[in-house]
């Protein structure tokens, strides 16, 4: 049976207690998305500046427990200053490391046991693990990697994968923007 | 699956153990349970897997962050996948529990059918509907002036298809059994699907008796939506279960509201949930839904295709039986012998009443359904009031049924 | 009964005894169960009820003439008894079964609501409801233009009167919880009841979590409907229950329909059977429902009288003990210590998130509910996302709370 | 455990055999009533042929089983050419007879098991048996007695009491015909 050491890592209330890119940025012209747990009710919003394929700057603002935080901090230092590629493989990447291979309710991992979803999840969740996946697309998840341990604790996923799934709605949002309209 | 490809045949013997209730005695005689298609027994891994759930786990599911809660929860979700796999459902999503085929029924006829049907649409259901495919429909009728028509019975004991696609010409839904609960029919509902489809309406196949029975998969069955229960298939009372396309559930209203199937409540408005807790308001069937995967493991551990084989052949000796020993005084409904049928054989003895053959057969121990069958519409085209009705499960061998045919004559010493 | 008119004290000792998942050790530590509100554990004397129905007797209810179809139907027919009985109902067919309180009203809203509210008519309801008694009259309001109003929480955690006549100025329905499941609140609904009727309107009562826990009488209450749910009363999951007048219930049309519901279909026009059949379409919760009739036993056995008295005093020990160890670091919603509350508190501890401070509880073996409870206006009004809530049934006692009180300290090492 | 025997006493086998009073009359001027039992969907139908306050004729119509078949041949017996009071008072009897004291759905008799009625049953119900509401009523029961042994097996309840119900509609109708209107 997972123990409380097994979810709650240094590394994760280091984060917790000193958020990293806490605030708010001006929208527009930062893009602004909203994330949200129906589970707990708790809320994530970002503001992203795009300078080009860039993410020049990223904020973050709502509130949540601990691992929700704490994820949403360590994902604004990895991915802040990266391109929108390098961005959306440290998704790949996270995603899969947080994924439950098989028990997954809708067949691509994420939140096996969670009554309702934070959006949909995209198809690109795979088999592999965390590890293979940053590997194979090239990143490193460093200090993320303090939050595999969320997995042994499946309602506590949609904590750590909140923050994620409103960057990628993010990012999506910035695609349509930059794409050819 | 193709339906030849057995595996090793049932030991009846040895699944009969299973079940406790078979050591049941009354008046004075063993217990043989020939009513199945009105509820089915349970076998012991399917209690235990309940019990042990209330006295080890049990805990209100998806919300609770401590150890049983998640338990209690992966279990809940775990069953979801476990009937999601059995019906070849493409993800657990498409499943959505509901508390039993009825239910899951008027689900879509709330929903998709009073966003989607109007004045100038039509549905189209059959004549050998049970009560629990057709008074929705009739309702909805009632309501929103939809026309609904039906594929008639043919003298054969099957749908009578001469005139498919005119009644499909302008339809939204077609609603039709997989296999009728009274005649055993097993209509041809890849076929109805496709020309439905062709159509442009959707499919809702009621597969209350079809789904315990035969190897299922939804998506080569062409339905867009497949009601069952759990109870008719060795599971719990309690719980049922809409399969629905994804795209589809995802695009229609909500049912019933309330907790768990929400994502936000404000004083003026809500967001909904994803499927499939969208359509599942308030604390579900949790035990139940343990008691259902148990059932289906059960079943799995059988093997579908060997269950259809047993069935079948035991179906056809039950026919023969009855024809060599009462030749003209009994008359069986539905398909000729020979054909195919689930295991259903409805009959009427010389002009015993039904209820007064059941009750008979009851003092023999044997336990068959005598009435309309919730299917009025079908007694009506058939010109009865009741018939008598004996349906087979897992648990049953021809022993049980040669107990029927014994104790069919003694209703002669009392209205012969 | 008056609350003041105490059986025995309970046995807790006993009593636990017969729960068996509190033999139940996580973590290394034995289960301290303080999730009551959200679903109570259940006593063997219930599953055992279950399981020897499903060993002895399980047949489908209402229709079959055989011995165990007789037997399984007096069950069924006799739990409805026992439950009319405990909340002291004029008959059993004021009782409708339904898969939960959250079905139960939905039932009233499809059918009464849809049926008599209008775009000039008013609701009434509250800031302290749970999902399942707020978002489908919010869902009535969005679908028929039906003006829906609040009573507001007063500053001392009750619901604020002062408007109350104005309130239900024109109003139609008024439907009010008994217990909120958050605050542990305790409106006076008989006081409500007589305003509500005054203005003309009918009063719907959640007593989802007053049912269980206080001896009840529909009839003192003067309410028109009373939903609940039976996993929260010892019972099993997948049954819960509409009391309702029984004039009422006959004039409301139906909701699910199908088997069972029926007196008589035909291919153009279905009549209804009579109440509570009218309501119960398909195959009915029957396990559940004979579950159901055990878990009012067992609380008749213990007097509810005395399952009020403990569960009261242990909700003073627990107030008091949380705030003589932790003073401001903890605070406590809903009605100030000494007030009427059900057994129910919810808090907060310092500044660390209640999912948090569940998960750390959890290592101590003890199981709180973290979130928002389904009673999102009420978090929004409190100015929170989320509570920590301890609740309490017959088999806690001081021992289990002082369990909890040493455990959130240990929150500190992480949050502090 | 009841047996057979209970249920299908010889009388009540000659009944279903050889029904007294089958048929039917001209309606109007016959008054005309159908009862249902939505259990089998068997149906009665019952003509009432009213001399003043008498019961000139009586016919039965429809089909059932053997129960329900005797009970409304026994029945056309006991009220043809009876007062419309004697006949009150004979439905009363029989109806106690029939009930299931203290397991009652609606707390006055009648089908405690069945899924459904067949109608209202009057709230004239009580808690003697039928031979005392027989007695105190000042009628007999006679062969109708043989139906005692129905109360033993719930769910053909509904079977002995339909042409009951049916009966007792009739008689409401007869006298709304008679009162002052
Ligand atoms: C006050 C209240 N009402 C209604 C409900 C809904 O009960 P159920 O989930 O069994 O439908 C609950 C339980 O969560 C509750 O606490
Ligand atoms: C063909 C068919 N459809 C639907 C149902 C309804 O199932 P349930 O009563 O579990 O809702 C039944 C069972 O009676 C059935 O036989
Ligand atoms: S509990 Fe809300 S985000 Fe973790
Ligand atoms: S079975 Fe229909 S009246 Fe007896």
């Amino acid at each position: 049976m997972p123990g409380l050491e097994d979810l709650y890592r240094e590394i994760i209330l280091d984060h917790y207690r000193n958020p990293r890119n806490r605030g708010e940025l001006e929208s527009p012209p930062a893009l602004r998305a909203e994330g949200f747990n129906p589970l707990c009710g708790d809320e994530v919003v970002i503001y992203l500046a795009m300078g080009g394929d860039v993410i020049t700057d990223l904020k973050i603002a709502g509130q949540g427990c601990s691992i929700s935080q704490s994820s949403a901090s360590m994902m604004s230092a990895a991915v802040k200053g990266k391109t929108l590629a390098q961005a959306r493989s440290t998704i790949r990447a996270f995603r899969a490391m947080m994924s439950l291979h098989g028990q997954a309710l809708d067949g691509h991992g994420d939140g096996a046991s969670g009554g309702g979803g934070t959006g949909a999840v995209g198809p690109e969740e795979d088999e592999r693990t965390g590890a293979e996946v940053a590997a194979a697309e090239g990143v490193s998840l460093g200090d993320l990697e303090a939050l595999q341990g969320v997995v042994k604790f499946p309602v506590r996923i949609k904590c750590a994968t909140l923050s994620w799934h409103t960057l990628a709605q993010a990012l999506d949002e910035a695609e349509k923007g930059a794409g050819p309209d | 699956m193709a339906l030849n490809d057995f595996g090793p045949p049932l030991d009846v013997a040895r699944i009969k153990k299973d079940f406790p209730i078979l050591d049941r005695v009354v008046h004075g005689k063993r217990l043989v349970y020939l009513d199945s298609a009105s509820s089915a027994q349970k076998p012991l891994p399917v209690l235990d897997a309940m019990q042990r759930y209330y006295e080890t786990t049990h805990a209100n599911v998806h919300r609770g962050v401590y150890q049983i809660a998640q338990e209690a929860t992966e279990l809940y979700e775990g069953a979801r996948a476990k009937v999601a796999a059995f019906i070849g459902a493409a993800a657990p999503a498409e499943v959505v529990f509901t508390k039993n085929a009825t239910e899951a029924v008027n689900l879509v006829a709330y929903t998709w059918g009073r966003a989607n049907l109007g004045t100038t649409d039509a549905m189209v259901t059959s004549e050998i509907e049970h009560h629990a495919n057709f008074v929705p429909w009739l309702q909805l009728h009632q309501e929103k002036g939809t026309e609904l028509r039906f594929l008639p019975l043919g003298e054969d004991g099957t749908l009578d298809l001469d005139q498919l696609d005119q009644l499909l010409d302008g339809a939204k839904l077609l609603a039709v059994t997989a296999a009728s609960n009274v005649l055993g029919t097993l209509p041809p509902v890849r076929l109805l699907a496709d020309a439905a489809h062709a159509a442009g309406a959707l499919v809702l196949v009621d597969g209350a008796q079809y789904v315990p029975h035969l190897p299922t998969d939804v998506r080569e069955m062409g339905a867009d939506f497949v009601a069952f229960t759990g109870h008719k298939m060795l599971g719990p009372t309690g719980i049922g279960a809409l399969w629905g396309r994804r795209e589809l559930l995802e695009s229609m209203p909500p049912f019933l509201t309330g907790g768990e199937m929400i994502r936000d409540v404000r004083l003026d408005g809500f967001t909904t949930n994803d499927v499939p807790w969208k359509f599942e308001a308030g604390t579900p069937p949790i035990a139940e839904a343990v008691g259902l995967g148990a059932a289906v493991d059960y079943l799995n551990g059988l093997g579908m295709s060997a269950v259809r084989a047993h069935e079948q052949a035991l179906t056809a000796y039950a026919m023969r039986a009855l024809k060599e020993r009462y030749g003209d005084d009994i008359s069986i409904h539905g398909p000729p012998p020979g054909s195919e049928r689930a295991g259903i054989v409805s009959f009427a003895y010389k002009d015993v009443h039904a209820h007064d053959l059941s009750q008979v057969l009851d003092q023999a121990g044997v336990c068959v359904r005598a009435g309309h069958h919730c299917a009025k519409p079908l007694m009506r085209r058939l010109g009865v009031t009741a018939t008598a009705r004996a349906s087979f499960s897992v648990y049953n061998d021809e022993a049980d049924v040669d107990v029927l045919v014994d104790a069919i004559g003694q209703a002669d010493a009392l209205f012969g």
